[in-house]
């Protein structure tokens, strides 16, 4: 099958392997990864002011592209999967909002939040399927403890995103076990890694990142993971160091046994 | 109407938050990840934006140490969405001329060889216009 | 000669339980409300059929209003909430037909809202005066 | 054509200070159907109702109005009057003169002219009144109590005091609920089972009493006085009237692995159990999603040490179906699921509990002997955080009940006080939002927890707990100090909201008793009517119609056995006259009245009707019952075919009173 596929500015660039190994394991599983043209970048973070319109329009495109194809819109970075979930929400439930925003897009079409939004987790867990993936597993990743780290971007709000109880998600480990891993169960999964405010006060950064780390480390982890650029960025250079942090798909990959493949491509 | 009026008007619009809603226990100040380094907390944004008391909120540095972790947003047992109160007061101040917290010609000076993009777009969207 | 003021003519309904005991407690605490305003007793709000209403405006009634329980303390437990619902719609026919909103009206009076009862036929018939005579579906037969 | 009477009071001057009583009498004298009119000082008098009865027999009336005082005062005194003299009682209207007129009013001209109005339209209805007869339903002489708590407990207790056949049934193998859990009791601090069990054996030892235990209600049918119930007696595999309740098989069976229900699953019983020592009945129960031999047919341990020979692993359900008069609803509470409250890490560490587990966990029956010890390791816990209102009082998108849980703030001070008491070297925090101690003694009880043995009260929510190694780190916001804190805690402990048994909801529809939002039961009236439902004959005891504390919910239970006992004294019940009816040749059977109703009253019947050609229908057509009907007349206005009309209040006589009073 086919889908709809939206990478965002950063893995474009800082964080190429997030996207390259999300095309390889997604074609080993059966989807191919369609890119959007010209698409735009989201803008990094959810404005959640009532009358902000135009920072949003560049998701209310890519989604218009989506229902255009009738596919749904894939996101494996957490910043563009969130801006672009709250967006269609908002175009499916503000009817003022959706209004301004048909007004902006005039004869480029009208969108009211027909097209669907999924992360690249979702794709696996809803429509590929953890059994699927655990048949296609070469590497197994055992005796690895692993400790999924999600962050805000993935989970919050709860009631817009959909993706999994927010206090105490389960996709990724079930993910982790799928490869054959040992997920390992931590509370500051869920807590924020101090995101775009490092420009800003990197002490932030620090002390979050620090703290999940810690608390990642302390029950045994040999590695996060992660799917957020930013979150990986903040992880490896403000947190403590204890662990090294991994993409998600990085980890897929290796388990997929995809991952020799993008070396040698390279 | 006062000035503090009109501008409590306009919070309340911009973010859609009803703060009245709000039962005060705090539970958003509990689990706020940037506590430490805000002067004002996420309770206090909330009464100071219900009783009308926003100026010193505009002046505050709290404004840009919000991660918009929505944690406080997912937590508050009453939904009240503290998050986004604090999001409407620093868009009053940044959509001010002159109100940018982030200019362009800093941004070089905070970088480094691995800092995504991601960070880059995000902060300019939060503390610039 | 005499000149004497416009009355309008209005029928209240007040059920047994809340708006009934809160007029006589009206009449207890020796509030005034106009003599133009009449009361029918039936059990509940929800007993006030959308026929009594017309009958009334094509009697020549100038204004009407229904009086219940406060919603979730209907004696019935849930007749006021039908009342609600019907006189809603009911009302938007009635509009639609010219006979102004302000000419009915649905108020919850409890037993204890003595005061409230006698304020709410003060305002309610000083609004439907301002409104004048009402000539919609009035029949000229009815008329003596 | 009817024969009127007008009787036009004076009340003192109360009436005649405002209302020109002689103009009234003379002008209502003129009204059609009225044949008769005076005036008299007080008409509620001897000699005013006398003045009536006389009218009533010189002149032949068929009906009355009487111009006085509220219908409310005295319409009861003068139906009295009519029924003295030979007249039925509904042939009476009251012209409401005096709250309505003289008492609002100061000039004597509008006065007069108002009265006037009043009287025609009292008049104009009582010509259109038909005498009514209440009807009569017998009463079944025994009480059904739904549920086995200390509430059904104590209301089964109290009708059969007063000589009345109950039976109890209850889910669960015993009797006792969620009190027979707990350690103690607030604000004494007696034991809980030392003022529950003597309850217990009251009810075993009463022979008015009959406790179905391990039983569940799975329909009713009938009205109140007349009720149908089946009940379901679930197969406990050992025959209740053998078993001695000695415990050999308990000590013998081989599956040892099943999670004990009674200690919320902190510890484990065996597939045959008796739930704790004091259990009434005091048999055993095996547990037919655990026993290997119901499962596989190989084991047999149980038969073969009772040597009371109880064991009978083929019994089967046994369905049966009872008589009662009344109901009464005391299926009780739960607390929530902590599940969706992550953020307390309650499924991430076992440091972290419920205070309905502390309750277990500081029972010396619990599943610690009474030991005071972390779930996790068996150690002591030092440093114990408390954290109130986890599920209550949430509204909007977030995953609460709107409600207060109201018992939750001074048993967590029970528990803080007790841990204080016993082990002095443990340090509590209890975060809370606000202290509502509402109560006899509540306060002062708080207060001494505060006072007297120093525990941390810190007004501020917790944000979240980390389980770190050893500890707990719990982040709260303490706002008094405006900071937020860190504590390092070896047990979490959490309020969690009570909601509800889920098995109310489905009863509630089998007696059409109506339930709020949250699925508790509605009472009759709030203030009014507390410990009854809207439904005739159904009664609500307990936490079903709202959060309550073990006092409270004993007053209620009381209160309503002497509902129940009220209603049972009665040979027959009188109903009310003034109830709808349907006139089945206009009903249509479309059900909408039905609907409406929210007594249950209306049922359908298939009836037989002559139609003009000497053929005969089966058309489906309304009834109602009389013994249900409460007269609300929701379902007059609902129908579509105007074949429902409420008596006493019919659509002619409203429309005759709006036509006089328009004139």
């Amino acid at each position: 099958m086919k889908v709809r596929y939206f990478p965002g500015c950063t893995l474009k660039t800082k964080a190429k392997d997030l996207d390259r190994y999300a095309r390889l394991c997604a074609e080993e599983l059966g989807v191919t990864l369609e890119e959007i043209e010209n698409w735009q970048c989201c803008g990094g973070v959810f404005t959640t002011a009532t009358d902000e319109i135009a920072t949003k329009l560049s998701s209310v495109r890519a989604l218009m592209d989506a229902r255009d194809h009738d596919a749904p819109l894939v996101t494996v970075c957490s910043a563009c999967h969130n801006v672009i979930k709250q967006t269609n929400h908002a175009m499916q439930n503000d009817a003022d909002f959706a209004k301004h925003v048909n007004l902006y897009l005039g004869k480029d079409g009208q969108y009211y939040g027909e097209a669907k939004a999924i992360h690249y987790l979702e794709l696996l867990r809803d429509v590929i399927g953890f059994d699927t993936i655990r048949g296609k597993v070469k590497n197994p990743l055992a005796g690895k403890k692993i400790a999924a780290y999600y962050g805000c971007l993935l989970l919050r709000p709860s009631q817009t995103m959909q993706m999994d109880d927010p206090e105490n998600p389960t996709v990724m480990e079930d993910l982790i076990r799928a490869l054959g891993g040992e997920p390992v169960v931590y509370a500051q999964r869920n807590e924020c890694c101090g995101g775009y405010a490092v420009l800003e006060d990197a002490a932030i950064a620090k002390k979050n990142s620090g703290k999940v780390m810690t608390d990642a480390a302390s029950h045994g982890a040999d590695m996060i993971v992660t799917a957020c650029p930013l979150c990986r960025y903040n992880l490896e250079k403000n947190g403590t160091g204890e662990i090294p942090v991994v993409y998600l798909t990085e980890l897929l990959a290796e388990a997929l046994g995809v991952k020799e493949d993008a070396h040698d491509a390279q | 109407m006062t000035h503090s009026d009109r501008l409590k008007e306009q919070i309340l619009r911009t973010s859609g938050v009803n703060p009245l809603k709000c039962m005060r226990c705090g539970k958003c100040s509990a689990t706020c990840p940037s506590y430490d380094e805000m002067e004002y907390h996420p309770h206090q944004f909330v009464y100071m934006v219900e009783t009308g008391d926003i100026e010193p909120l505009m002046k505050s540095e709290s404004l840009y140490k919000c991660l918009t972790c929505f944690a406080c947003v997912d937590r508050c047992p009453r939904s009240v969405e503290p998050a986004k109160l604090v999001e409407a007061v620093r868009l009053a101040v940044i959509r001010e001329k002159g109100g940018n917290r982030l200019h362009t010609d800093d941004i070089p000076a905070k970088l480094d060889d691995d800092m995504p993009q991601q960070a880059l777009v995000s902060a300019l969207r939060k503390y610039s216009k | 000669m005499q000149v004497t003021e416009y009355k309008p003519k209005i029928v209240a309904f007040c059920c047994n339980w809340c708006s009934y005991a809160g007029a006589d407690l009206a009449g207890n605490n020796r509030l005034n409300y106009p003599d133009n305003i009449k009361i029918i007793r039936v059990p509940c709000s929800c007993r006030v059929n959308p026929m009594f209403i017309l009958r009334a405006f094509q009697r020549g009634a100038d204004g009407v209003i229904l009086c219940g329980c406060h919603p979730g303390d209907c004696h019935y437990t849930s007749g006021n909430y039908y009342t609600r619902r019907r006189m809603a719609l009911l009302f938007s026919m009635l509009s639609y037909l010219g006979i102004e909103k302000e000419r009915t009206r649905v108020e919850w009076v409890s037993a204890a809202e003595g005061a409230k009862f006698a304020a709410t036929m003060n305002e309610f018939s000083a609004q439907v005066a301002a409104l004048g005579e009402n000539k919609r579906l009035e029949d000229l037969r009815c008329k003596p | 054509m009817q024969r009127i009477g007008v009787f036009v009071c004076w009340c003192g001057t109360n009436i005649a200070g405002t209302v020109d009583v002689k103009r009234v009498a003379d002008a209502l004298r003129n009204e059609p159907g009225v044949v008769f009119s005076a005036e008299y000082q007080y008409m509620c008098s001897q000699a005013g109702q006398d003045m009536i009865k006389n009218a009533i027999r010189e002149h032949n009336l068929t009906g009355f109005v009487v111009c006085s005082c509220s219908p409310r005062m005295h319409e009861a005194t003068f139906r009295k009057t009519a029924e003295a003299a030979g007249l039925n009682p509904y042939m009476v209207e009251i012209a409401n003169i005096r709250e309505q007129c003289s008492w609002v009013h100061k000039d004597m001209e509008i006065g007069t002219e108002k009265a006037i109005v009043l009287g025609r339209t009292a008049i104009a209805k009582v010509n259109l009144n038909a005498p009514l007869t209440p009807g009569e339903s017998p009463v079944t002489k025994r009480a059904l109590v739904i549920g086995g708590g200390i509430a059904g407990i104590q209301t089964a207790l109290d009708i059969a005091d007063a000589g009345f056949p109950v039976d109890i049934v209850e889910t669960k193998p015993t009797i006792g609920g969620k009190m027979a859990q707990i350690d103690k009791t607030f604000p004494t601090l007696d034991c809980a089972a030392c003022i529950l069990t003597p309850k217990m054996v009251d009810a075993a030892q009463n022979d008015k009493i009959r406790i179905l235990s391990y039983s569940e209600v799975t329909d009713v049918r009938g009205f109140v006085g007349n009720f149908s119930v089946t009940i379901k007696r679930k197969a406990r595999y050992v025959n209740e009237e053998i078993c001695t309740g000695c415990g050999l098989c308990t000590e013998k069976c081989p599956q040892k692995k099943v999670p004990n229900e009674f200690n919320l699953g902190m510890d484990t019983r065996r597939a045959i159990y008796i739930p704790f020592a004091q259990a009434i009945p005091k048999v055993a129960t095996i547990d037919a999603d655990y026993c290997t031999m119901l499962k596989t047919g190989k084991c047999g341990v149980c038969a073969k040490v009772c040597t009371a020979g109880a064991i009978d692993y083929t019994q089967k359900d046994l369905i049966m179906e009872e008589k009662y008069g009344a109901i009464v609803a005391a299926t009780g509470f739960n607390p929530i699921s902590m599940e969706p409250f992550d953020e307390f890490a309650y499924s991430q560490s076992k440091d972290v509990i419920t205070s309905l587990e502390l309750e277990r966990l500081m029972n010396a029956a619990g599943p610690t002997s009474g030991q005071f010890v972390r779930p996790s390791d068996g150690k002591h816990p030092h440093k114990i955080v408390f954290v109130q209102c986890v599920g209550s009082r949430c509204a909007g998108a977030s995953k609460g009940k709107e409600y207060c849980s109201k018992i939750c703030c001074m048993y967590t001070a029970k528990h803080a006080m007790l841990i204080r008491d016993k082990y002095p070297d443990t340090e509590v925090y209890v975060f809370y939002i606000d202290v509502r101690t509402p109560g006899k003694n509540f306060d002062e009880f708080y207060r001494r927890a505060v006072e007297e043995y120093g525990v941390h009260y810190i007004k501020g929510m917790v944000g979240k707990v980390t389980p770190t190694g050893d500890t707990l780190r719990v982040q709260a916001s303490d706002l008094l100090a405006n900071k937020q804190i860190l504590i390092d805690a070896d047990l979490v402990v959490l309020a969690a909201a009570i909601e509800p048994d889920k098995s109310a909801r489905p009863l509630a529809t089998m007696l059409t008793a109506s339930m709020d939002t949250n699925d508790f039961f509605t009472e009759a009236h709030p203030k009014l009517r507390p410990v009854e439902s809207p439904t005739a004959g159904v009664f609500l005891s307990g936490a079903c119609q709202g959060p309550k504390d073990i006092p409270e919910t004993v007053s209620q239970a009381s209160a309503a056995a002497a509902k129940v006992i009220g209603l049972l004294v009665k040979d027959k019940l009188v109903c009310n006259a003034c109830v709808a009816s349907s006139d089945e040749a206009m009903c249509n059977g479309c059900s909408t009245c039905e609907r409406v109703c929210p007594y249950g009253a209306i049922t359908y019947a298939d009836k037989e009707f002559r139609m003009p050609d000497r053929t005969t229908r089966i058309r489906r057509v309304a009834q109602v019952n009389q013994a249900v009907c409460q007269g609300c007349g929701a379902c007059t206005v609902a129908c579509p075919s105007g074949a429902m009309d409420l008596r006493g209040f019919s659509n002619k006589q409203i429309m005759a009173e709006v036509d006089a009073v328009c004139k």
